[in-house]
Formats: structure tokens, sequence, C-alpha cells
């Protein structure tokens, strides 16, 4: 089947990457193409989500090899959901990074690194093929490495040891995963593999290696094992934090559904069980994660873990409604954190402090900026009309419906806590007395406001515009809760 | 046993040869009291066991499959050319780096040439 | 204290000969013996560090003025690049296509586009290598 | 054979494991190597091992070894090589700027 | 006959090679080790020669003429590192 | 019907505007600009009074999320009227009120626009019929309100007072929102009318007692109901205009709003009656109690005000019996208290607006709310005095005001409800009219003191900043007008009750028939009943009470400070705040050795321990291929070579140790017929173990670890564990053998992609893709490689990050 135009989100950041490697003295030149670059794609993610839903899942063989034998990239609505929010964010926190980022880090290839870490995420979402999974979560995963240390400060360096580490030991889980399943089913194409899965039945031993999948994506997600994500967010420069926050642990997210909901998913009363006690224990250490410190960095860390505990709410209860709420929260979710952190980052730019008690009254030395942070507080504890909303109200729909009642709780408990941890940024640091001079007032820049209000937009019309997405959203559910249509579009012929 | 036969034989008992040659090299390597005189045993004897057995594989694939692998060839060249360079490197490196050399050396000539400021 | 490497030069000279030939060979031969892109790579960096261990950056740098980053992104590109060049023809993504054809000093030769996919491996493999080695060996 | 083999993947796991959970950041990244030559073995032991011939069309007749997990593993020899490099460079930059090389002295403070 | 023969043999360069790592392992000084981490190459370069008899291909003769050039790569790395502290230098005297 | 929607946009609008007109107009106060909002919507909305009295209602729906139901569908009936009417015409005095009170050096745009946006929300909250769009303006007005509560941000109290309120309400709408999709699982509809028309599904739901409570949840959170009511007084840090509008007269009665819009749905049950009917109760008293003991007037009226939203409540809770009994002559009698509810509601909007209007002119003029500061202003402000006294005695349910009128009805209730046969209320009905006569006497006290404390007595200008003056005309004019009410909802209640409040009681019984039926006539006199005698008790005891104010004062006194609810909340906040600090530090060590701990643990409990669980463990040598000796003994050499790594004293013995490991396994990917395996590996390998010498130089030999002992064995046993894992999982993968690899395919590789090498052929053709992106990501390690030598940071440059 061709369908080339899907490698695109894949290919076109990698070879302008590589590009840019030779344009590197030119810095204002490297802007404008990976900005260009980058809207690019939005573009062309847009089409292909409104390709498949004319012509339905889209596959692509490379080099013509027909499944499962070669590999493929499959983009089903689910997956140019992601891939579509990624590239959007990916591009409002590049606009970020030209006036935060400095010369000295964009002349260092920072504008190559993206790509390539936007490269990897993409092809994690688009592949059909659990090997090249790994292999895409590693091209993400170096650019993440090399990101994360960008600047070379000392606490860059020290997390990033810790990141780098547990993401080996991740990698390294994945690959026995894969020798388990590789020996047991004797293929690695996904369709193919559910599609065997289903035939021998998932007996105890295919149970006990998804499950060890599970260990690998939650060491992606942060669900539950997520022990490497409030260190590392906080380390890089603002602009990269913002990626991380917003992507790397959807990747992981995309993951787990996609194997939990395509090839693992006849035993839900083992793994989807223990993927809901997981989320669980997620909500609830990352609410006590979230209030637990003053450091905005942190808190917004924290709240990256919550949400995940959230989104994968929607995989245990595993329902058609309770994945379109995950969908919706998921997508509300890339957005909101890259605010959130470009907003956290802005604020230690501002004033050079970064707990919330050295900081206070910002909103009457930047009250445009000051409102961002309310919206994105208000965004994030699901206050309506903004983006988090509908997410919320199906996944509560869809674990009221399956008697989940523990995770119900839990879930919306958690987005209390996330209002509470995130009300104490705003009142202590943008309300308040102003300590702030006129004289002393760092000019918030253009180029760091524009983003963050690209994104409150994005916000406010995922909200709003909710109508707008729920076709998508509700294809690319139905495609998760009936595995046979991805089947059938990998493996029924041409 | 014909002819054939009897030369992938010879060529086998060349291969034992050497994996004997090695053993005693090995067993001089353990024994011998310092780096020095182990290199000895590892660079020397270490190397014509190899000689022996890749000669002997060379033998084997001529004859048994009438190719002569220039890439065995170029391997035994290889080790011919590089082990000696490898064996002197190492031990001056030793040297160098001050290994002591084992007690019942009777003289040690270079050490007032490197090392004049250790008199 | 002069350290004389006389030895190790000479030798050197012949082994980096050896093994560069090996190493295109390695790379040539990949399609149908063990080798290919990588392998020859990895050999022809080999080459390289040798030549390093042997001399020092500098000189080494005079007779080989290559910025290796600019190799591996060489490379890389050409690797990627004979991906996209299938979509020029409308067949999927990295379709590869290979022919016999009867040269005449050559006889039947195989051409394949694998052959420049596999040398853009070849060319990131030895940049980055390179490149990683030197990175750090300039390192104060 | 089989079995012996990953006995000796359960050693190699074992003691990787061992010194990745030590404190000095070298023993740790020793420790992911062998971690990786572990896993390469076992892919290729549970690829299924010495089943057939070497996979060289012109070299052998059929039957081959299966080859893919061959290729899975030299792309993960090579991802593995890659980002042992990193953190090997990540190390002694992070010795460099930090003046450590004790994982418990790079512990970074906590806003507590 | 010669197949058994030929795991003798390997027997016998499997041995050497233990024996090499007990010096590995014993050292004491790194030129020691490196002697026979070198032993220890060169031995699995006669080990793949028999090994490529015992399976009747040609695919592993490669792999000698690599182990080859790779063991005199990582001893000549040794004995610099060794003897300078430094593999590559930025700079040499001469 | 277009001009509802269009009434709950408006505001919104304006709102958006606010700032723009603000920067044009800077001379002229903007309130009299945005005061044209509530007025014009107060008139299209009376407007509609007749016909909404006659019983029609007005439907519109405008689509929003129509593949999830969820669309903007408003809806105009009796209920939503009055409480329309409310915001509008309240909101036009307090606007016009406000005006006088913010002077322009405020950030008025900000204000305005916060105002314009409660407007806007509070209108949606009573117009909307769809039950999602009901909680996204609920929320909003909780936002609305937290914005005004903290519109003297520079103050902490008043930012905390924000937090506190938002907290506490937004918490409740969460769980109200639980409820609504709670609703909409049952009734598969999120209309509020569809839901009511079929209720009788829902009743046998077993989530229906669920949603009750998580429903109400919501609504007592916003009518600040015991033991939510701690949110309100904080809360009077807002602006007093703010104070009168939202936090008295319109958003706490959402709450009671909401009550009563689903008194159809759950009105009936016993738990719907004894929650409300006994929550308001307790509030009722609870706050009248604590009324009495402040000497702020504005907490003495926010306290006013809980009291007040029980009584409300209660009313409703006994009002709901009457759907338990269904319609009947007999049963005609209970919805009386749900006509005093609603008519209460009104009354308290009108009294109580007044009175906090009063308090912020004294406040305004005078600089002070303290009445230990206060005294004999009667004379001084005869205006101001006259009307605090009408609003004081209209709440203290004197004759001649409106609230006797409600008060009146309201113990009338409680009496009645002894009659009821039901929810064992033969037994326990007597508590009601009790705890009514107990709160009315308190709500006389305070009332009293609000009259005798404040404007009669010594006068204290000593102890005032500003001398005494009367307020300007223009603060005046609005406290008047709803004094004017005051009496005249008095005089012609029924005005009141023919076209407000009989339409209402259609929509709280819709099943009931006529709504004439519904409503009573209200008289001032009706005779010596139990609830005259009860005022008349209430009023001596009350006057008795107040006369010994300072004897019985000291019983608040044993209330000690640290048991209060208030406490309970910041101490719950604190300890949240410090325990979870504890805690997430005691996990989050930052030692990598920890975290690694964690997953390896997780590893072996989840993985392992389902495996020997579920009984996966299999093992067979069947399928082995035969063991040569020299393949043992290099077996033997990988095993000794890796434990010796552990034992090596120095890096480069294990550096060099792992190449062996290296140089090994490529041996073993010789025999197991993997020659390319074998070349790269070899290779790799090789350059690894330089990598490792180059950095060495950089790095400082390993000293020996001085690890606790007990470290040493945990870390042993998760290694072994962790080995045992893999080896165990991999043996009973060994022995499944159901499928063939695909892998034979790739045989024909020189037919399909012209190679003979099978793996090569896998890696060039394939899956050549994987080949290339792990290009790409050798490329990317060499690169960061280079930047992370190359990129350093420049001193200082570490001075934030590194806190």
């Amino acid at each position: 089947m061709m369908n080339n135009i899907i490698v695109l989100p894949l290919i076109i950041p990698i070879m302008v990457g590589v590009i840019l490697v030779f344009l590197r003295p030119y810095v204002k030149t490297q802007r404008v193409i990976s900005l260009v670059t980058m809207l690019g794609m939005v573009g062309i993610s847009l089409y292909i989500l409104n390709k498949i839903q004319t012509d339905g899942i889209l596959r692509l063989d490379f080099g013509g090899w027909e499944p499962p034998f070669g590999i493929l990239f499959v983009a089903d609505s689910f997956a140019m959901l992601f891939v579509l929010i990624a590239n959007i964010v990916t591009a409002i926190c590049l606009i970020y990074a030209f006036s935060s980022i400095g010369e000295s880090h964009e002349k260092m290839f920072f504008y190559p690194f993206v790509l390539f870490l936007i490269a990897g995420v993409n092809g994690s979402f688009l592949t059909g093929d659990l090997f090249n999974l790994f292999v895409c979560f590693e091209v993400m995963l170096l650019a993440s490495y090399v990101l994360i240390t960008l600047g070379g400060k000392k606490a860059q360096l020290r997390e990033s040891i810790k990141y780098v580490v547990i993401n080996i030991l991740s990698s390294w889980f994945f690959l026995v995963a894969l020798a388990y399943l590789y020996g047991t089913l004797g293929t690695l194409n996904m369709a193919h593999l559910s599609e065997r899965v289903a035939e021998a039945g998932q007996g105890p031993l295919l149970t006990t290696i998804s499950i060890l999948f599970l260990i690998v994506f939650s060491l992606k997600a942060g669900l539950l094992l997520f022990f490497w994500l409030p260190g590392s967010y906080s380390v890089p420069p603002t602009a990269i934090a913002a990626l991380f926050g917003a992507l790397l642990t959807k990747v992981g997210i995309y993951a787990l559904f996609r194997t939990f909901t395509l090839i693992f998913y006849h035993e839900p009363s083992i793994t989807h069980t223990l993927i809901g006690i997981m989320a669980g224990v997620t909500l609830v250490v990352g609410s006590i994660g979230a209030i637990a410190y003053q450091d905005v960095r942190l808190i917004s860390s924290y709240n990256v873990v919550i949400a995940v505990g959230f989104i994968l709410v929607g995989l245990a209860v595993a329902t058609q409604t309770s994945f379109e709420g995950s969908i919706y929260y998921v997508m509300h979710d890339m957005i909101a954190k890259a605010m959130l952190f470009l907003i956290a980052g802005t604020m230690i730019a501002l004033t050079g402090k970064t707990k919330i008690d050295e900081m206070s009254g910002l909103i009457r030395n930047y009250p445009l900026f000051g409102w961002m942070v309310f919206v994105v507080t208000c965004s994030l504890a699901g206050i309506p009309p903004l983006s988090g909303f509908v997410g919320k109200l199906l996944v509560g729909e869809a674990a009221i419906e399956s008697g989940s009642y523990v995770l119900l709780a839990l879930a919306f408990i958690s987005s209390i806590v996330v209002l509470y941890s995130l009300l104490r940024i705003f009142l202590n640091s943008i309300f308040g007395e102003t300590i702030i001079s006129p004289e002393d007032e760092v000019p918030l820049k253009k180029g760091m406001i524009v983003p963050i209000i690209l994104l409150a937009i994005g916000t406010v019309f995922l909200g709003l515009g909710a109508e707008f997405i729920s076709g998508y959203v509700s294809d690319a559910a139905r495609t998760l809760s009936n595995p046979s249509v991805y089947i059938e579009a990998v493996l029924g012929g041409n | 046993m014909n002819a054939n036969q009897t030369i992938e034989l010879g060529a086998a008992l060349l291969i034992l040869l050497g994996s004997i040659m090695s053993v005693i090299s090995a067993l001089g390597i353990i024994r011998l009291p310092d780096v020095y005189t182990r290199s000895h045993a590892a660079t020397k004897s270490s190397t014509l066991a190899v000689l022996l057995s890749l000669t002997g594989a060379f033998v084997y694939f001529w004859v048994h499959e009438g190719l002569i692998s220039v890439r065995l060839l170029l391997g035994i060249v290889f080790v011919f050319l590089t082990a000696p360079v490898a064996g002197h490197l190492i031990t001056r490196a030793a040297y160098r780096a001050r290994v002591k050399l084992t007690d019942d050396s009777s003289d040690d000539e270079l050490k007032d040439v490197l090392f004049p400021e250790d008199k | 204290m002069k350290i004389n490497d006389v030895i190790l030069r000479t030798v050197t000279r012949i082994v980096v000969f050896i093994i560069l030939t090996f190493g295109v060979y390695l790379f040539l031969s990949g399609h149908n013996t063990p080798g290919g892109g990588f392998i020859g790579g990895l050999v022809l960096a080999s080459a390289i560090v040798l030549l390093y261990l042997s001399n020092d950056i500098e000189k080494v740098q005079k007779s080989l003025p290559l910025d290796f980053k600019l190799v591996a992104a060489s490379g890389v590109l050409l690797a990627t690049g004979t991906g996209l060049g299938s979509l020029l023809f409308g067949v999927p993504f990295m379709s590869q296509t290979f022919a016999y054809f009867d040269l005449p000093v050559f006889g039947k030769t195989e051409l394949t586009t694998v052959t420049i996919f596999e040398a853009g491996v070849a060319l990131a493999v030895v940049g980055v290598v390179v490149t990683i080695i030197l990175s750090i060996s300039e390192d104060e | 054979m089989e079995t012996l083999i990953i006995l000796l993947i359960g050693i190699l796991v074992a003691v990787a494991t061992y010194l990745i959970l030590s404190r000095n950041i070298i023993r740790v990244i020793l420790g992911t190597a062998v971690l990786s030559h572990a896993v390469h073995l076992l892919i290729l032991t549970l690829g299924g091992l010495k089943t057939g011939n070497v996979p060289l069309l012109t070299e052998a007749d059929a039957p081959y070894t299966d080859a893919l997990p061959q290729a899975l593993i030299l792309t993960a020899i090579v991802i593995s090589f890659a980002v042992t490099a990193f953190i090997l460079v990540l190390a002694y930059r992070a010795y460099q700027d930090n003046g450590t090389d004790d994982l418990d002295a790079l512990r970074g403070t906590n806003d507590e | 006959m010669v197949e058994k023969i030929l795991f003798t043999a390997l027997a016998l360069f499997a041995i050497t090679i233990v024996i090499a790592l007990v010096r590995i392992i014993k050292g004491p000084s790194i030129p020691d080790r490196a002697v026979a981490l070198d032993m220890i190459g060169v031995n699995l370069i006669s080990m793949i020669a028999v090994i490529s008899i015992v399976l009747k291909t040609k695919a592993f003769l490669e792999a000698i003429l690599i182990l080859g050039i790779l063991a005199f790569i990582s001893t000549i790395a040794i004995s610099k590192y060794v003897e300078r502290g430094v593999i590559v230098e930025r700079k040499s005297d001469d | 019907m277009f001009s509802v929607t269009f009434a709950i946009i408006i505001p919104f609008i304006i709102a958006a505007l606010v700032p723009f007109i603000y920067r044009r107009f800077k001379l002229l106060h903007i309130g009299w600009f945005v005061m044209l909002v509530p007025i014009t919507l107060f008139l299209m909305l009376a407007r509609l009074i007749p016909s909404v009295a006659s019983g029609k209602t007005y439907i519109h729906t405008y689509n929003w999320i129509p593949s999830l139901n969820i669309n903007f569908t408003t809806y105009l009936d009796g209920l939503s009227m009055i409480l329309g009417l409310l915001i509008t015409g309240v909101g036009s005095l307090v606007i016009l009120y406000s005006i006088y009170y913010l002077s322009t050096k405020e950030s008025l745009q900000h204000f305005y626009c916060y105002l314009l946006l409660f407007m806007g929300a509070m209108l949606g909250v009573v117009f909307s019929d769809n039950l999602m769009v009901l909680y996204v303006f609920w929320e909003l007005t909780s936002v609305s309100s937290f914005l005004l509560i903290a519109f003297w941000n520079h103050r902490k109290a008043s930012r905390l007072g924000a937090q506190k309120a938002m907290l506490i309400t937004v918490s409740g709408g969460i769980a109200m929102l639980v409820g609504f999709i709670m609703l909409h699982t049952m009734s598969d509809t999120f209309s509020i009318r569809e839901i009511i028309a079929n209720v009788g599904d829902l009743t046998e739901h077993a989530l229906f007692i669920p949603t009750m409570i998580l429903v109400l949840l919501g609504a007592f959170t916003k009518s600040a109901q015991f033991p939510f009511h701690i949110w309100l007084p904080d809360a009077m840090e807002a602006p007093t205009p703010v104070s009168a509008y939202l936090h008295s007269a319109t958003m706490v009665k959402a709450g009671i709003y909401l009550v009563a819009r689903f008194t159809p749905v759950f009105g009936g049950d016993q738990l719907w009656f004894w929650v409300v009917s006994g929550v308001g109760m307790i509030t009722l008293f609870w706050g009248s109690f604590n009324a009495v003991r402040q000497t702020d007037l504005k907490a003495l009226l926010a306290y006013s005000t809980i009291s007040q939203l029980g009584l409300i409540m209660s009313l409703l809770g006994l009002g709901s019996i009457a759907l338990q009994y269904g319609y009947s002559e007999e049963s005609i009698i209970y919805t009386q208290a749900t006509f005093a509810a609603l008519f209460h509601l009104i009354n308290h909007s009108t009294f109580k607006g007044a009175l906090f209007m009063v308090v912020g002119i004294l406040d305004h003029e005078l600089g002070t709310r303290d009445i230990r500061r206060l005294g004999g202003l009667m004379t001084f402000m005869p205006f101001t005095f006259t009307v605090g006294v009408i609003g004081s005695l209209s709440m203290a349910g004197l004759p001649l005001f409106n609230g006797f009128l409600s008060k009146e009805m309201f113990f009338a209730a409680t009496v009645q409800i002894m009659n009821a046969d039901v929810f064992s209320l033969q037994s326990l009905g007597i508590i009601f009219p009790i705890i009514a006569w107990i709160a009315s006497v308190f709500t006389f006290v305070y009332c009293m003191i609000i009259i005798f404390k404040t404007f009669l007595g010594p006068v204290q200008p000593e102890k005032l900043d500003k001398p005494l003056h009367e307020a300007p005309v223009g603060m005046l004019i609005s406290p008047i007008i709803l004094s004017v009410f005051v009496v005249g909802i008095f005089f012609f209640p029924n005005l009141l009750g023919g076209y407000i409040l009989k339409p209402s009681m259609e929509s709280i019984y819709p099943t009931f028939g006529d709504p004439a039926n519904l409503t009573p006539s209200i008289h001032a006199w009706h005779g010596i009943k139990p609830e005259l005698l009860m005022t008349i008790g209430v009023v001596l005891v009350g006057a008795l009470l107040y006369r010994l104010l300072k004897k019985w004062k000291p019983v608040y006194g044993l209330l000690s400070s640290r048991y209060t609810l208030n406490a309970y909340y910041n101490n719950f906040l604190s300890f949240a705040e410090s325990k979870s600090t504890n805690v997430t530090n005691k996990y989050m060590t930052g030692l990598l050795r920890d975290y690694l701990v964690y997953i390896y643990l997780f590893f072996i409990l989840t993985v392992g321990g389902f495996f020997f669980y579920s009984g996966a463990f299999s093992i067979s040598f069947s399928m082995d291929v035969r063991i040569r000796a020299y393949e043992v003994i290099l077996v033997g050499v990988m095993a000794v070579a890796a434990v010796a790594m552990l034992f090596s004293k120095s890096r480069m013995t294990a550096t060099l140790l792992n190449g062996v490991l290296g140089y090994s396994i490529a041996i073993f990917f010789v025999i197991f017929r993997a020659p390319d395996l074998a070349l790269t590996q070899l290779v790799v390998e090789s350059i690894t173990t330089a990598l490792f010498l180059l950095a060495f130089s950089h790095l400082p030999d390993w000293k020996k670890e001085r690890v606790p002992s007990k470290t040493k064995i945990t870390n042993a046993v998760i290694s072994v564990g962790t080995g045992a894992v893999v080896v165990l999982v991999a043996l009973a993968v060994l022995n499944y053998d159901r499928f063939e690899t695909i892998s034979a395919f790739f045989e024909n590789a020189y037919e399909l992609a012209g190679g003979a090498n099978i793996v090569n052929a896998i890696l060039g053709d394939f899956r050549g893709f994987d080949t290339m992106l792990e290009v790409v990501v050798l490329f990317i390690a060499g690169l960061g490689v280079y930047t992370m030598i190359k990129l350093r940071a420049k001193k200082g440059d570490e001075n934030i990050e590194n806190k």
C-alpha cells in the first residue's frame, strides 16, 4: 500500500535536522527553516488526519514489503491526533526558544536535536512494528539525552545521568520483552502479533510478557515508575523542559494504549487491573508530590505525573468512552503542560528565583503573563470550558459505567490537588505585593509571551471547539476498542 | 583414505599442534614471574600457535573446498606483522609505567637512561 | 622525555592501508557475504582511529582535513535521501531496487540502490565514531 | 545448550544489576554494557540457536538459522554503542563540573 | 577423526583462554592484563578458524582478519594509555 | 427563544470589551456603562414575567458538542426566572452602589470585568438545561468569585480567602460533576427536563443515592452549608459590593437553586429529606449562633447569611416530602415549605443586600466596620440608619417587613412537618421547630446587635479615622431601593406570589398539576397559630438574651479556637503540605540507586510474581542442542569474567574484563552462525573499550566503595532476583513452541532483494528503515558528545538553576 505521505512526519524533521547541521553558523536561517518545517508538519498531519476519515486507516509498507515481513507505518486517527498535537506544541516551543535559548545553544545544534526529538516522537506514534518502536524510542531518547544536557550546567549533568541510566534500563527491559515476544510469537508486526496472540490465547506466559511491556512503557510514561521525571524536567532550558513535559511521557502513554488495546487485550482482569492499580497509585503519589514543594518546576513536574495517572485510568477502564476521554485528555495535557512549563520557566527567567514564596506580585509587572498563569491553572484543574473538561467528563463517565469507583474518586480528587498546587503558584507569585520595582523589571520578551498565548488559545479552542475534533477522537477510540479494524487495515491484503 | 583426506587430517593435526602450543604459552603467561617474561610467552609462542592454526585452516579450505582464501592469508600476514609490534609497545609501556621487574632480574640497564632522577 | 614511535608508525602505515582496503571490501561485499555499511564503516573508522593513535591529532588533521561531523551528516543525508528518492518514483518509501548488468570488464555485475544506502550508513558511522573520539581527545 | 546460555545470561544480568546499583558511575556504565551483552545473547538464544546454517545464501543451503534476530541484534548493538559513548562522556563531564563520580554525591538537592 | 581433533583443539584453545583470564583477573599490573587480553584475542582468532572448519563455512574468515586488526589496535591503545595516560595526543613533540 | 441565550452571552461580551472601553474613556466611571447591562437584561426578563406566570417556558438550543450531547440549551421557567431577576436586579443596584464605593483609582476595568463575568456565569447556571453547560457556568461562578475576593490581592487575607473559597466551591463542583455524570449514565441524557420527565427510571438505580449525595455536595459547598460554610466569612475580604452581590444575594443562592431544581428528581427520597433539611437546620443554627459573637459587622452578616441560607435549604428539604406522598389534597400542605423557601430567597436578597450596603457605607465613610468602634450613628447618618433598621428588623422577622412573612411560613412549615407520618417524623419531627426557634432567637439577638451597637448607644468619634457624616446620595440609592422592596413585599406579597412564585412551584412540583393550587395567598395576619406564638417567644427571649449578652457571651470562649472548622481546614492544608514534603522526600531521594531499586523490585514483584502465581513456568531440555566441551568452557570464561568484574579493584581490570565478555560473545555469535554479528560485535567492543580508556583520562580511578553491608545484601538479592526472573521466563519462552517465525520469508532474499546475505538484506532492505533510524541514533549520539564537550556553562550561569 502506498501512502508515502505518512512517512513525512518522521523523515522531514530528520532530513531538515541534518541539513541544519550544515547551516550551523547561520542562526537566523536555522530558526526560519525549523519553524517552517514544524508548521509544514502540522499541515501534513492535518491533511493525513482528514484523509484517514475518508480513506480509513492508512499504511505504508517500507520498501514495499508487505506486513508482517517489512516495517510499516500505520496512521490511524489515534496516532495522528498524537502526531498533530505534538507537532503543534513543538512549533510553539520553538518560537519560545528563539528568544530564550541563546545563541550558544543555537549554534550547538539545538534545532537539529529538537527536530530529531520530534522525529522520534512521530515515528513512535506511527510505527506498526514493535522493534521499530524500540528504534524510534531510541531516536527520541538520544535526542532527549542531548537536549537535557544542552548547556552543560552542573544540575543538568547531574540529573541527566539519572535520566539516561534509568532509560537505558528501560530500553533494556524493552529488548528483553521483545526477545521473549519473538521467542514465543515469532513476529514483530503489531497487527500480526495481535492475531497470533488471539490465535494462541493469551496464556500465563504471554501475560507475563505483557506485564514486562507494561513496565517498559510505564517507565517511559511515568506511570508509577516516574522517578526520573521530576529531576530531569527541572534542569533543562525552559523551551526544552516544555517539550519534555508535553511530549515525552505521551509516547509511553501511546505505547501503553497501543499494546494493551491491540495486542494484549485478552486478560484485562490481570493487565488492566494492574494498570488501574498503577494509575491509582500514580494519582496519589503525584498529588502528594504536587503540593510537597515550593519550586515551580517541581510542582509542574508532579502535575505531569498526575496527568499520566489520569490518562491511564482511561486505559484501565478500557471502554470506548474511556478511550475517547483519554484521547481528549492527552491532547489537552500536551498543550496545557507545555504552557505550564513555559510559564514556570518564564517566571524563573523574570525573577531569577525558583521558589514560589520567593516571588510575588508578578501580575503587576506582567499583567498579561499573570493572566496566562491563571488560564493554565484553570485549564489543568479541568475548569470548563477549557480543554481539560471534556476528557475528564468522558473518563469519569466510563469509570462510572464500568463501576471503577475507586479510580473515579482518585481521578477527580486529584484534579482538586492540581487546582490547589497551581493556585499556590498563582496566589503566591502572581498575585500579592509586587517585589520588582519598575527599574529592576526584566522586560518580558514578545517571543516568550506569544507562544504562551498561542497555547492558551489552543486550550480554549480545544475546550470550546471540542466538536471540531470529536469526529477524529471517536474514530480513534473506535479503532482502539475494535482491534480488528487495525488488523484488517494492516494485514487485510491491499 | 585418499590424499585429500590425508591432507585434511594433516591440517587438523597442524591445528591441534597450534592449540597445544597455545596452551603451553598460556602456561607461560600464568607461571612466568613478571610482565616482561610473560609478554615473551604471549607474543612469541602464542603468535606461533595462531599461525599454525590459521595455516591449518588455510590448508583445509584449500583442499576441502578448493578455495585459496585471501582473507586467511591476509590474516596470517597481519598477525605476523602486528604481533611483535604489539608486544614491543606493551612491554615498553610497562617499563615506562614502572611495572616492577621480577626480583630474579639481574640487571636493569635502562633504568639509568629513562629515569635518571631515581638515583 | 620524548617517546619515539618509529616502529609503531612504520607498521601503522602498512596496516592502515590493509584495514582501509578491507573496510571498503567489507562495505561493498556486504550484500552477499558478511559485511555491509555498518561494519565497513566501523572498520574504516578504526583505521582512522589507528592513525590518531600512532600520530597526534594535528598531524592527522593536516593530512585528512575533514569535519567529521559533516561527514556523518552527509552520510545520514545520503541514507535518508535514498529512501526519499523512492518517493520521486512513486513507490513506497525506502524501496530498494537492484539489477544485473553485463559490464565489459567486471562481467555480470549487480547494481543496487542498497549500496548507496549502505554508503550513507558507512559514511555516517565513520563520521560519528571519529567525531566522538576526536571530541574526547581534544578535551583538555 | 540453550539452557546453559540462558543460565549464563542470568549470571550476566545479575552481575550487571549489581554493578548498576553501585555508587560509582563507571561501575554503572560497565553494568549497562554487560546488560546489553546479556540481552543480545538472549535475543539470539530465544530466536532459535544453531538450528540451521549460516544465513548466507551463497555459502550454505537451507535450512538457515533465523536471520531476523541477528538483524535485530545488530541494530541493538549499534544503538547500545551510541548510548554507551554518550553516557561515558556524560559521566566525565559530570565529574569535571561536579567534582565527583560518586552518585551519592550527585543526588542533588530537592527543595526542602 | 578430523572432527574429534578439531574439537579437542577447540577445547584446548578454550583452556588457554581460561588461563589468560586468570591472568587478567590476577594482574597485577595493567600491562599484564593487556598481554593476557591480547592473548585471548589471538586465541579467538584460532578458534574462529577452527569453528569455520567445523561448520564448513567461509563466512567467518572476515572475522579472523578483523579480530587480528582489533587485537592490535586495542593493544596499542592500552599501551598508550598505560604509558602516557592519554590515547590520542593533541600534539606530540616530534 | 433567543433572548435568553442572549442574556447569558451579553455580559461575557461586554466583559471582554470592558478593558478597551476603560482605556478609551478614562474620565467617566466605567460603572455607568456596565450598569446598562444588568438593567437591560432585567427589563428583558421582566417583560417575560407575565407569560412565564401563565405557565409558558422558553427553550432554545445552540449546538456546542452535539456528538457528546452537550449542547447550549437555555431554559427559562419560573424557577430560573426568580434567580434571573435577582441576578440582574440586584446586579444593577450593586453596580450603581459600586460606582460610588470604588474610586477611579482602583483597577476598575478588572473589577467590572470580573463582575460581568460572574453575572454571565450566574445567568448561565440558572438558565442552562444541559447539565454539563450548567456545570461549566457553575465553575465559572467559582472562578469569578475567586477573582473578586482576591480583588485586593496585595492583601494576604484576600488571597487566602479567595483560595479557600475557590478550593471549597470547586471541590464541591467536581463532586457535583461526578453526580451529573452519574445522572447521565442513569438517564442517558444531559437535559434536566428530560431527566425530570423520566425520573421514574432513576429511583431504582444503584447509583441513585451516590448521585444525590454528590449533587448535594455541590449545592452545599456553593451555598455555604455546614460544614462547608467556612469559606463565606473569609470571602468578606472582597469589596462590599461583591459581598452584597455574590455572597449574599446571588452566587450562594446557586446551591439553593440546584436543590430546588433537582427536587423533582430526588425529592421524596428519605435521605434527601433528612440531608437537605437536616444540614439546613444545622447551618441555620450554627450560623446564627456564631453571628452573635462577631465584632466585625461584615463577618456578622456573613454568618447571618450562612444561617439564612440554611433556613432556605431546610425549607426546601421539608417541602420535598410532598413528593413522597404524591399529589393529593393532604400533601399540598407540605409544598408550602417550598413556597416559603422561594419567598424567603427573594426576601433575603432584599434585606441582606440592603444590610451589606449599609455596612459598606459605614466602612467606606468611617473607615471601620468594627462594632466596638461604632455607636450612636443614628443622628449622623439618618438615611443609613433607616435602611439598616429596616433590613435588620426584616431579618429578625418582625412585622411590617417581608422577613416576617417568610419567617412565619417557615415556622408553620416546621410545625407542620410533625404531622407527617413517614420518615420516622412522628418521633423525630419535633426537633425541627425547636431548632428553628432557637436559631431564630439568635437571629433576633444579632439583629439587635446591628441596630443597637452601631446606630444607637454612645458615639465614639475618637475611635474613628474619619469624621462622622452621612454617605453620598449615590451610595444610598441602592440600599434605599432595596428597603423599599423590603417594606413593599410585606404589604403586597401576593403580587410576588402570583407572578413570580407560582410558576416556579410548577417547576419544582411538575407532577402536581395546576400551580395555582400550590400557591397560597400570603397574609400578615392569619390568626393565633403556633407560628405567631413562636415569633412572640423569639422576640421576648431574644430581647432578654440581648440584655444579658455580656453574661452569657463567655460561652463562646468554651469553643477553643483550636477545634473550629477553620482550624481544621488550615491544619489540614499545612499538615498535607508538610507531610507530603516528608513523604515525597522519603522516596524521591535523588539517589539513582534508590530509583533503580524501585524499578527492579517492581519488575521482580510483578513479572516474577505473576509468572509464578500463574504457573507459567515450564522447562524442558528436549529442544536443546548438543553442547561441546569448548562451549562449556567458554560459558565458564564469561561467567567468571562477569563475576570477576564485581570484585575487580581497578577500573582498568573491569573494563578489560568487559572486553573479554564482549569478545567471548563474539565467539558465541560465531558458534551460533551469525557472522555479521560477530564482526560488528568485535569492532564495537574494541571501540567501546577505546572509548572507556579515552574517558578514563578525564575520570578518577574508582575508590573502594564504602557501602553498608545491608545495602550490599539488598543489592545482591535484587541482582539475583532479577537474573532469576529473566532466566526462568526465558526458559519458559524457550519451551513455548507454537508459531513459525516470519523469517522464512527472508530466505528468498536473493530473489526479492538481490542479496545473498540474508542478514544484510534484512538490514538494508526488508528492515532498512530500522537501519536508517539507527544511523540517526548514532548521529545524534555523535553530535551530542560533541556538544556536551564543547558547550559549557559559563561561570555564574549556575546560580538560578542550582538552588
